[in-house]
């Protein structure tokens, strides 16, 4: 009993890191590589050694995005406007950071692993309403954007606030709809089970994954996503060139700091659960517990704990491409008219999936129920 | 014998056709469509009708056609079905109603070709065509009924056809609701004759059926059914004291007059009478009754047409005339005479109001004949037609109209109805001066045709010019199927009815000789008068007008029947409506009491409104103690 | 052991304050807060019982009752904007007329 | 659920909603709404009610109360200020609700809950479980929901659409003149 708390307490613990380390990763991918992605040379001062460059490395521009930038932020004014809400404009980015966070608790990283004779589920919380759990978290987190755009006694940041709120709450209904067809694909609301029966193959070489099965949902899923950590194409509440920063705009320092680490936090959390509903999660095709089981009957033998491991290994693998892939997207397209944003999510996702969902229930039914 | 025949239901069918193709496509499809549909259904219709026609007289005597349809309703024991039935009476009148009725469809493609509403005039003209057709083919009274009231309908349509004149519009009114009386009359007659038989265990109003239990009426019972059904009759057939609506019907198109209010609607009572004639040899008095109406109307209606200036009203009051001959002649028990003057009738006065619209036609919408004269150089066929018509309409031996009036003059005196028969016998010297008045005005002396119309002046399109031509030729000819006594085939067209009416049966010999010169000898003075008045001494008619005032204007007025009814019946009804129902009981009584009752209800709410302030929360706090009412109320369950 | 009663006289609880907030507020958004206190409070005795007899019905209810709450919220909220459209105001005191 | 978390949970709930209650910032009686409404969820959880727990903090706190806080925005309310109502009417108030209060609190008196405790089936409370009553028991009471959830959509719609029709086109034409204008 508390070893197994103990370790959900540490598994909890490495789950948030591992979101807020790929958050720094994507901060970096930020700067840098949208700098790759523009041509330009991007992030390249605070360069304290110049060791790099004395052994002819490009300057990556680390120290500067990773040292100097958070240093600055976190040490500059806390300003709160006059005529705020002060309590609320305090409370408004932990509000926003918060439900991410706990969100990451759900997501299975790996198989179980058995160390010492104890069986230890790679997942902090191994709840079995967990997908209940993910849109409940997901939508506690409008209020942190939503009180911070109206605490801030700013009409561009009551604007953004409002635009936000509208948004996620729009895709929120998409992101479910998506989420309701995988679990009924599944049959179950447990994400570790979810990836379990992603394991084996079809045709003796295909890999399980859902994005086969489910391949609207996934882009569905994808979009909603996007929208939800509201980043480009989907950044109307920022709206750098309307709206200045829309609801972070009176945020300054450590507060305006969670709240871009929101957005990353968002960003990996979306790749995650891709991963999770659409990839496979830890599964590597054709690895089963006692080794490889090659297509052409080739067999490999590997010791469960290596298993276990390579898993969560393959686990942070895809969960990183996918979101390199989604600063991608972020770099190569345009924004949407505000109108646009709507109708898409209205009139194209919402409808999308409920077509989804009806012919997912369809083949469920003609083919005999779920697995 | 009885044959099934289903092609009868095309002769319903047809027109039906016509009228939703002109309905719904006439006015896409434009003119020359519906000139092609609108008169082309009725000759098919006569087409088929011919067919059964000749099919009858092949068979032996007595023979019917008949075609079952579906069983309509349903109340009880009594159920109705519809059938369609062609015997020897009804075979004569769809001969009638779909021959004239196509002529006169031809006609009207001439006569309206200027009219804006074409397709909206042949949807009503084949309506009516469709429900006379229902009433003549009815093996039964129910659907009689629905085509009487169709006819009335379409009547009532095509007299306010062109309805923004608000004068039509009440014209057309005037004929439906008078027309309502009579049907209400019907309607009664027909519940009478349901009772009677229903009484005694017959439900059904099947023609066929009834006449064979027509010994289940006792006297009362037909004298009552036969006056109810006469009331309807006098409605339809615009006879003392309902024939008020025809004149003012004349306001509609003209083809309209020739067949609706000539032709063939008018004529439907006294089809209904022969086809009832069962019932009405059972109740003599009201026999007696028919024939006085008849005489009276004839007598009252010529004397009427003696100074009408409207070619048209003349035509109207010879036509209320004419249909009084023929109840004079059906109810002296001659129902095959009153029949064979429905034929001719049909033909000539057909032909008449087809001339008199080639007239109005000509002269561009004209139809005071003080404005014509002189016309038969520039309408020859039409003066010519008018002329065959005319002496056929004035019983000149030879002619059609002399046949049938001749034997209705000797039904009505060898029934015993002398005073009757003398009537008659005036009436027919009256016809012949105002028939030969109208000609005279019209077609001779000097033109006092209007300068402006003189060039618009020009003789009818061959579409209106045939139709006239095969009706003379009919109005001609059409008499000799039934000839006196003795006389080459005799009276055929009698014995060809007298299976379905039965045979005329005498109660006072006479010399049918003698009684046909008096009745010719008044008609000849009658047109002789009438040569001297209007050719000879053209003057003589205004001193006369002048010396008899009275009279004249008595007549002019159409002896102030109209005002009469409005006196008698209008005034006091609303007076009554306004002064009694609307102020009295409606006004005072009734609205005293719904606004005292709301007076009543507005004082106490004044007090009672101060506890509703509209304060939500007020509301609420009530409500909150209902709720620790009821909570109180389980807690005291549960404690105890 | 929680006991039933603990949870059934918290709901009673928070079902008073819903109603003093009903009386008292003059805001009818607050006015409407309260009324989902309520609502929760009664939800939260359905889902009490429930589970303390083993059966289903009562969370179904509360199901229902969601599904009525959002519909009212919609509504009320509807109503809510077009009162304050055409009188400026949303306190219940000077919203006596019950008509607009 | 151990009785510690009650009591957390119960006092939360209390103190949020007496917070609903008495705070004068209409946001912020709908942020301590929100608090009770995640509150009462995890009673719910707590008592292995986990879907409609669940539900709760989606619908609830998640979709409903984020409308309030729309229409709190919309109305854009300045902060009221010093006393509202009259006194007499707060005491009467008071009262009633005490009234009730002590009602309620009689009635559910241990020895009043005659309630047998009954085991939980395996999967109680869980999706499989509600959908098995729902569609099942409930399934005419859940499609004419769905009905009342179209009507109310409609209902809504109608109500707080700003302008008629032939508004709504003099408007857009006298935008687009303007806009020539411009």
């Amino acid at each position: 009993m508390t070893i197994e708390l103990v370790v959900g307490a540490i598994e909890a613990i490495l789950m948030v890191l591992i979101g807020l380390h790929l958050s720094i990763f994507l901060l970096y991918f930020e700067r840098k590589g949208s700098a790759l992605i523009q041509d330009r040379v991007g992030a390249n001062r605070a360069n304290i050694t110049g060791i790099g460059q004395k052994l002819g490395m490009p300057n990556l521009g680390i120290i500067n995005t990773l040292v100097a930038d958070p240093v600055k932020l976190f040490t500059k004014e806390d300003f709160v406007p006059e005529g705020a809400d002060h309590f609320i404009h305090g409370l408004a980015p932990f509000l926003a950071l918060f439900p991410v966070l706990i969100t990451f608790a759900v997501i299975p990283f790996g198989d179980t692993i058995t160390i010492a004779g104890h069986t230890f589920n790679l997942q902090a919380a191994g709840l079995n309403a967990a997908a209940l759990y993910l849109l409940a978290t997901i939508g506690m987190g409008v209020y942190g954007v939503a009180l911070g755009g109206w605490a801030s006694n700013n009409r561009w940041a009551l604007l953004g606030g409002i635009r936000a709120t509208a948004q996620m709450i729009s895709y929120e209904i998409a992101m479910g709809l998506a989420l309701v067809a995988v679990i009924m694909t599944y049959g179950t609301l447990d994400l570790q089970a979810m990836v379990r029966s992603q394991g084996g193959v079809w045709f003796g070489f295909l890999p399980r994954w859902g994005i086969l099965v489910q391949p609207l949902a996934f882009i569905l899923f994808l979009t909603a996503g996007v929208a939800e950590s509201k980043r480009i194409p989907f950044d109307l509440p920022e709206g750098e060139s309307e709206l200045i920063l829309g609801y972070m705009v009176e945020y300054s320092g450590g507060k305006q700091a969670a709240f871009m680490f929101t957005d990353f936090a968002e960003q990996a959390l979306t790749a995650m659960l891709l991963v999770t509903f659409f990839l496979g999660g830890w599964q590597i095709p054709w690895l089963y517990r006692d080794g490889f089981h090659f297509p052409g009957g080739h067999f490999l033998a590997i010791a469960p704990l290596a298993v276990s491991i390579l898993g969560v290994i393959a686990f942070l693998i895809k969960v990183v491409i996918l979101c390199a892939f989604l600063g991608l997207v972020r770099w190569s397209l345009p924004r949407f008219r505000y109108d646009q944003l709507m109708r898409l999510g209205w009139k194209g996702l919402v409808p999308l999936g409920l077509a989804n969902v009806l012919v997912t229930a369809f083949i469920i039914v003609a083919t005999g129920g779920a697995h | 014998m009885n044959v099934e025949f289903a092609a009868l239901s095309l002769i319903l069918v047809f027109p039906a056709l016509g009228v939703l193709f002109n309905l719904f496509l006439g006015p896409r499809l434009g003119r020359s469509a519906v000139n092609v549909v609108g008169p082309g259904v009725m000759f098919v219709a006569f087409a088929v009708a011919t067919w059964a026609f000749l099919s009858i007289l092949a068979m032996p005597a007595g023979s019917a056609l008949y075609c079952p349809l579906w069983r309509w309703l349903e109340a009880g024991k009594f159920h109705v079905e519809l059938g369609l039935r062609v015997d020897a009476l009804s075979g004569v009148m769809v001969m009638i109603v779909t021959g004239v009725g196509a002529f006169i469809h031809l006609y009207s493609v001439g006569y309206m070709a200027h009219d804006e509403d074409y397709a909206r005039f042949f949807t009503y003209l084949n309506l009516f065509a469709f429900s006379m057709l229902i009433l003549v083919l009815a093996d039964n009274l129910v659907m009689m009924f629905v085509g009487w009231e169709g006819v009335g309908l379409c009547s009532y349509l095509l007299i306010a056809f062109w309805y923004t004149n608000p004068e039509f519009a009440y014209n057309g009114r005037k004929a439906f609701i008078v027309n309502r009386i009579g049907d209400a009359g019907f309607l009664l007659g027909i519940f009478t004759i349901l009772a009677t038989l229903a009484h005694h265990g017959v439900w059904s109003l099947n023609f066929v059926e009834m006449q064979a239990h027509a010994d289940m009426f006792d006297v009362t019972a037909a004298t009552a059914a036969g006056l109810l059904l006469f009331l309807g009759a006098t409605g339809k057939s615009a006879q003392i004291p309902l024939y008020v609506w025809l004149p003012d019907a004349m306001v509609g198109p003209t083809p309209v007059s020739a067949l609706i209010h000539a032709a063939t609607m008018v004529t439907a009572g006294v089809y209904m009478i022969a086809r009832m004639n069962f019932l009405y040899v059972l109740a003599p008095d009201a026999m007696a009754v028919v024939a006085t109406i008849g005489g009276l109307t004839a007598f009252f209606a010529g004397t009427i047409a003696i100074v009408q200036p409207d070619i048209k009203k003349v035509l109207a009051y010879s036509t209320i005339s004419q249909l009084g001959y023929m109840f004079l002649g059906v109810g002296s028990g001659f129902f095959a005479a009153g029949i064979f003057h429905v034929m001719t009738h049909a033909f000539f006065k057909g032909l008449l109001f087809l001339c008199a619209g080639s007239v109005i036609h000509g002269m561009g919408g004209e139809q005071d004949m003080n404005k014509m004269g002189a016309l038969r150089h520039k309408m020859p066929i039409t003066f010519w037609t008018m002329l065959i018509a005319t002496l056929a309409i004035s019983a000149v031996p030879g002619f059609s109209g002399y046949f049938s009036k001749d034997l209705i003059l000797e039904g009505a005196y060898e029934s015993g109805h002398f005073w009757l028969w003398l009537l008659g016998a005036i009436t027919a010297g009256i016809t012949g001066f105002y028939m030969f008045r109208l000609i005279f005005m019209t077609f001779f002396g000097e033109s006092r045709v209007e300068p402006d119309k003189m060039h618009h002046l020009h003789e009818s399109p061959p579409v209106m010019t045939i139709p006239l031509i095969v009706l003379a030729v009919l109005s001609a000819i059409g008499g000799y199927v039934g000839l006196p006594e003795g006389l080459l085939w005799g009276d055929a067209f009698a014995k060809f009815l007298s299976p379905v009416v039965g045979n005329f049966k005498p109660a006072v010999e006479a010399s049918p000789a003698m009684l046909s010169l008096v009745a010719t000898s008044l008609g000849m003075l009658g047109i002789l008068l009438a040569y001297i008045f209007y050719l000879r001494m053209p003057g003589l008619p205004m001193i006369l007008a002048w010396r008899l005032k009275g009279l004249y204007e008595l007549l002019l007025e159409k002896y102030r029947i109209d005002e009469l009814y409005n006196l008698l019946i209008t005034r006091p009804l609303f007076f009554i409506s306004d002064y009694i129902l609307n102020r009295g009981i409606d006004q005072t009584l009734i609205d005293g009491t719904a606004n005292g009752a709301g007076l009543a209800v507005e004082s106490s709410g004044e007090v009672a409104r101060r506890a509703e302030d509209g304060n939500v929360q007020h509301y609420a706090f009530v409500y909150l103690l209902g709720v620790i009412a009821i909570v109180g109320y389980y807690l005291y369950l549960v404690v105890k | 052991m929680v006991q039933l009663s603990w949870l059934m006289e918290l709901s009673a609880a928070i079902f008073a304050i819903g109603v003093a907030g009903f009386l008292s507020r003059r805001n009818i958004l607050v006015m409407f807060m309260s009324i989902e206190l309520m609502l929760n409070a009664v939800n939260l005795a359905f889902v009490s019982l429930g589970s303390r007899m083993g059966t289903m019905d009562g969370q179904v209810i509360v199901f229902f009752v969601m599904t009525v709450a959002a519909a009212e919220a919609a509504v009320g909220l509807a109503i809510i904007i077009s009162i304050f459209r055409n009188r400026e105001t949303v306190n219940a005191d000077d919203l006596t007329l019950l008509k607009w | 659920m151990p009785p510690i978390l009650f009591w957390f949970l119960a006092t939360l709930s209390v103190v949020s909603a007496l917070g609903v209650v008495l705070q004068r910032n209409p946001v912020h009686c709908l942020l301590a709404l929100v608090l009770t409404l995640l509150a009462i969820a995890v009673l719910f959880i707590g008592q292995g009610a986990v879907v409609v727990g669940f539900l709760q903090a989606i619908v609830y706190a998640g979709a409903i109360m984020v409308l309030f806080l729309f229409v709190i925005w919309l109305l854009n309310l300045p902060v009221v200020t010093g006393s509202t109502g009259r006194l007499a009417a707060k005491l009467l108030g008071a009262v009633g609700v005490a009234a009730l209060l002590a009602e309620l609190e009689v009635f559910w008196v241990p020895s009043h809950l005659q309630v047998k405790a009954a085991q939980h089936a395996a999967g109680y409370g869980a999706i499989d479980a509600l959908s098995q009553t729902l569609f099942s028991e409930y399934l005419i009471a859940f499609e004419v929901t769905s009905v009342l959830l179209l009507v109310a959509v409609v209902g809504a719609v109608a109500l707080a659409r700003r302008t008629t029709d032939a508004e709504v086109q003099s408007q857009a034409g006298n935008s687009s003149r303007t806009e020539k204008a411009a």
